[in-house]
């Protein structure tokens, strides 16, 4: 689930993508300041108003958080168990759980999930095409300084239209191998990742293939540069965008307040 | 050596999203034959085929190779021994060329299977000798070959496992007339060396020449298994019903005998369909 | 500037770069392996520090958005993105393509690359991102917790870069993005007809 | 009538092989349905890059319209000339249809808001019109192959060249596309030249015209209801004989002239007694 795009209707669908991914990352910056429950309860209620804009099921973001489990796990185990402080909970030879110990692994867990939601939303109801027009759109500024915008942006959108072509071709390639035999769970370490070279040098040959095929493609379509084109797909502001923007303003005075008070 | 499937089923995901590709398919692939898989794009063929080596494990059911068991619960070391069995070549296998000369390429199957260099090499050399590739190629790079001989070099690289069966996706999709040629000799071969093959094919021409048993398969179940020359005495409407074709011999004949002709025997070539009219006209 | 061909070439390993990352090998029951490296590798040899470094930030971006679960953007782990594209782009890159990658550059850079990026940028990055407390304690922790994993990864990296890199295909056909002129050779001819 | 392409004394090989074209002549007029054909490695394809200024020729002369085609016209001929390749997915640019179709127009500077009818109306004209929010991998490789012809009418071309554009089709695919060049044809009449490479006789069946290419020479340039009843020469070129003609040459008394499957039954019905 997470990093799909689901077609919806719903009202964060209608916010352009430079809003979303502004907000997105502004937030995520803010939740790296987070220390006290007020600030995280605020964060959470945000990101609950955000869900529930995207129109989508709950169920939906729980499958989408299962997969990454393991990883919180981890990091809990290590904030548990590596951050000192009393009183102590609980001693079993060199392990110790400390309160302050397990207050971090809580709002580890707690920060993980919301960052992990946060951009979930973004990208559930943003597809990659507008994501790569955003992109595009918000790095603008740097062509002063230079940097290519318009052809990486380009390149960023082929290279999403060519990743799950060249998904099914991995498959393909992994199967073919397997059917000749290809193990990667026996040898030892060095050999195992040697194993993956039958898999990757195809993938990239034909990749490589591939890409002079597209560019003879759109050499004759009448591509010269990435610059002197018009574009199909227009971003522009609207007034969700307005609302938006009014809503992750308030939210950031009052997180930051809450901040200060502390 | 037989391969029986016994009420396979296979479905991906879970819950509300589960999506069912093969519901309940039992057949027998006979040793020794060809058996022709056919039916529109969709319809399950490539997902069944897949179940013949063990590259996808049944979700219900199971698939016996041999004297090997597949089904839902089979650890994935036992499956080598599946896989060393039965061979599989993909559409486009020339795709899946890695190694830096042909050679090389051809033994890799049979060095995984645990051959040493010595035996793999000798395997190696005998399958490219079959598909025809000449000796001087052997030391290239196979990326210097032409399509159509990177297409052997695969097919060898398949052979040279020496597998008991082989299954085959389509395995002329891009050749010229020559080239279809020569893979269907080879298919030939391979039975007359009393090996197993399973085609996947568009070809209903293709199909009536070299098949021995039909799977026709639609929406993920199997439609029909018959031999070729029972199969297309079906009429016409039922082959529209399965998006399939014809071989224009017989497409042919139905035509005429909408003119008074008859056909005592299916017309299994264009040679065999001009017999059968010559001695109907005055 | 770039011509069509090297465009799209970069694209579509921008492309692989992102449908690696998806998969990875259980090296051991706890370290599992990516092989993203050796698309960022193939980046540098063919496009220098300065390409590479651009693609390579705006991959990372896509990459938490989009394609791995764990986490979001980060400004440290960016900047250790910036200096992993600006030492494959250094070390990698060289014209023409047909000379072989030298062992100690390669050495040098995944030394580079596994200890000071991986190692000592990302697990900073990582404590201030996930760790309430910032302290030096957490951060040798958490060094001693990345430690075994960098320690297998290198041989690894090291060897796999050496074998790709130097790949007589891979950089055969590679090449033919840079002809001097455009013009292709049999070889592309030849996979246009069969493809 | 005007040539809408025009070759004189083409040479071109590959680096460190022989020539592959020595003096190629070749003319093709305006509205016409040209097939070329040719096993494997003869060059067809070759020829249509050359046409497109993808490859440069050794010597020789290309024109398009009367325009000789050089570095300064290539923009130019381009416009003109479209061509849909053999590999579907290697040809697809955008994320989705209508981003594919608009790849082109963007190249062209067509304002943003004249776009989607453009794009609507393209995309009509191959049967595609619902398809136009799906992305490339859940289409047929039929229905990428009409989206990439529907990417070269919406620039609106005088030429299409169609590069093996079914081989990697199944016979679904593969007719929905013949159909919808026929319908094509039918629309355009002579402000349409069609240029199909393939090695599919029925294909080939289709055009006015056939031209056989053997190691870069050509071996026949004829109407094809002529080329196909050459049943022995077909053969040692590596092609086929479509399955009408092998019968009726198989047959005694068959009229000594190509016919189509239903003149054939036809004709056999009056034989019957």
């Amino acid at each position: 689930v997470i990093g799909q795009f689901i077609p919806g209707k719903a009202w964060l669908y209608r916010v352009d993508p430079r809003t979303k991914i502004l907000v997105t990352v502004v937030y995520v910056f803010l939740l790296i300041f987070a220390n006290t429950w007020p600030a995280y309860a605020l964060a959470t209620l945000f990101l609950a108003l955000t869900l529930v804009l995207t129109g989508q099921s709950l169920g939906l973001y729980w499958r989408g958080i299962k997969p990454v489990m393991w990883l919180i796990i981890f990091t809990v185990c290590l904030q548990l168990f590596f951050t000192g402080g009393t009183p102590v909970l609980f001693h079993w030879q060199f392990l110790k759980i400390t309160l302050p110990g397990l207050i971090n692994a809580l709002y580890v867990v707690l920060r993980f999930v919301l960052i992990v939601l946060m951009s979930t939303a973004l990208t559930l109801t943003t597809p990659p095409t507008a994501i790569a027009s955003a992109i595009e759109s918000l790095l603008k500024p740097l062509k002063a300084i230079k940097v290519p915008v318009a052809e990486l942006a380009l390149m960023l959108s082929i290279a999403l239209r060519f990743v799950p072509l060249l998904m099914l071709e991995t498959d393909k390639v992994m199967k073919a191998q397997k059917s000749r035999g290809m193990s990667l769970s026996t040898g030892s370490l060095i050999k195992r990742s040697k194993a993956v070279l039958p898999l990757l040098i195809p993938l990239f040959i034909g990749a490589l293939q591939r890409a002079l095929d597209l560019a003879n493609a759109m050499e004759v379509r009448g591509f010269e540069s990435a610059d002197n084109r018009t574009r199909y797909r227009v971003l522009s502001f609207s007034k969700q965008d307005l609302v938006a923007a009014l809503g992750t303003g308030l939210f950031v005075l009052l997180f930051i307040g809450l901040l200060w008070i502390n | 050596m037989a391969i029986n499937i016994e009420g396979l089923s296979f479905h991906y995901g879970a819950g509300k999203n589960v999506k069912q590709i093969l519901d309940d398919i039992n057949l027998t692939v006979e040793p020794g034959q060809i058996t022709a898989i056919v039916g529109q794009t969709g319809s399950g063929k490539s997902t069944l085929v897949q179940h013949l080596n063990a590259l996808l494990l049944p979700s219900g059911g199971q698939v016996v190779v041999g004297d090997q068991v597949v089904t839902s619960k089979t650890k994935e070391k036992a499956l080598g021994p599946v896989r060393a069995q039965v061979g599989m070549v993909f559409q486009f296998p020339e795709n899946q060329l890695f190694a830096s000369t042909v050679l090389e390429d051809v033994m890799y199957g049979p060095k995984n299977f645990g051959k040493n260099d010595e035996e793999a090499e000798a395997l190696a050399k005998k399958a490219l000798i079959q598909v025809g590739l000449k000796e001087e190629f052997w030391q290239h790079s196979p990326f210097d070959l032409s399509g159509g001989q990177m297409r052997r070099v695969a097919l060898a690289g398949v052979l040279a496992m020496d597998p008991q069966a082989m299954v085959f996706d389509e395995p002329a999709a891009g050749l010229d007339p020559k080239g279809q040629e020569e893979l269907l000799d080879l298919l030939q071969e391979l039975k007359a060396a009393q090996k197993t093959v399973v085609l996947i094919s568009h070809q209903m021409d293709q199909v009536l020449a070299l098949a021995d048993q039909v799977v026709v398969m639609q929406d993920g179940r199997v439609a029909a298994i018959e031999a070729p020359d029972q199969l297309f005495l079906r009429d016409r409407q039922w082959f529209l019903d399965h998006a399939l074709d014809l071989p224009e011999p017989v497409a042919f004949a139905k035509d005429l005998e909408d003119h008074g002709y008859h056909f005592d025997h299916l017309p299994k070539s264009v040679a065999d369909l001009a017999e059968q009219i010559k001695v109907q006209v005055n | 500037s770039l011509s069509i061909q090297q465009l799209v070439l970069l694209a579509v390993l921008m492309a692989l770069s992102l449908v690696i990352g998806k998969f990875s090998v259980m090296l051991t029951p706890t370290i599992k392996i990516s092989f993203v490296f050796l698309a960022s590798s193939l980046m540098g040899r063919f496009f220098g520090p300065i390409w590479t470094m651009l693609v390579m930030v705006l991959l990372d971006f896509v990459n938490v958005t989009f394609f791995v679960a764990h986490g979001a953007w980060s400004p440290i782990m960016a900047f250790g993105v910036v200096l992993a594209g600006l030492i494959y782009g250094g070390f990698f890159y060289q014209q023409p393509l047909t000379k072989t990658v030298h062992w100690g550059k390669i050495l040098v850079a995944v030394l580079l690359i596994t200890f000071v990026v991986n190692f000592l940028v990302n697990t900073f990055a990582l404590m201030v991102m996930y760790s309430p407390q910032h302290s030096w304690s957490v951060f040798s922790a958490m060094l001693s917790a990345r430690l075994p994993k960098q320690l297998i990864f290198f041989p690894i990296q090291l060897i796999l870069t050496y074998l790709v890199l130097n790949n007589r295909i891979v950089t055969q056909i590679g090449q033919q993005f840079f002809a001097p002129q455009r013009k292709e050779t049999a070889q592309a001819d030849s996979i246009q007809t069969k493809a | 009538m005007t040539n809408a392409i025009t070759i004189n004394n083409l040479t071109y090989g590959y680096p460190d092989q022989d020539p592959l074209f020595h003096d190629f002549d070749l003319e093709v007029q305006e509205g016409q349905w040209l097939s070329i054909v040719g096993h494997n490695g003869s060059g067809k394809s070759t020829l249509a890059k050359l046409i497109l200024g993808l490859l440069e020729a050794n010597s020789g002369t290309i024109s398009i319209f009367g325009q000789q085609l050089t570095v300064e016209t290539l923009a130019e001929a381009r416009a003109q000339v479209g061509m849909v390749f053999q590999n579907p997915d290697n040809q697809f640019v955008g994320a989705t249809v209508a981003d594919d179709v608009a790849f082109g127009l963007e190249n062209r500077q067509v304002p943003s808001e004249e776009m989607p009818k453009m794009i609507e109306a393209a995309l009509k004209q191959v049967g595609m019109a619902d398809f136009a929010d799906r992305e490339p991998h859940t289409l047929s490789g039929g229905q990428k192959q009409r989206v990439a012809l529907a990417s070269v009418l919406a620039l609106k071309p005088k030429v299409i060249i169609l590069d093996e554009a079914t081989a990697m089709l199944d016979p679904a695919g593969k007719s929905a596309v013949l159909q919808t060049l026929k319908d094509l044809k039918n629309q355009y009449q002579d402000q349409l030249t069609l240029i199909v490479i393939t090695h599919d006789m029925a294909e080939a069946a289709l055009a006015d015209r056939v031209v056989v290419i053997n190691d870069g020479q050509l071996a026949f340039d004829e109407r094809p209801q002529d080329l196909f009843v050459q049943g022995q020469a077909l053969k040692e070129l590596g092609l086929d004989q479509p399955f009408e003609s092998q019968l009726a040459q198989a047959l005694p008394k068959a009229p000594n002239q190509y016919l189509t499957k239903q003149e054939l039954a036809a004709w056999l019905s009056t034989l019957k007694d």
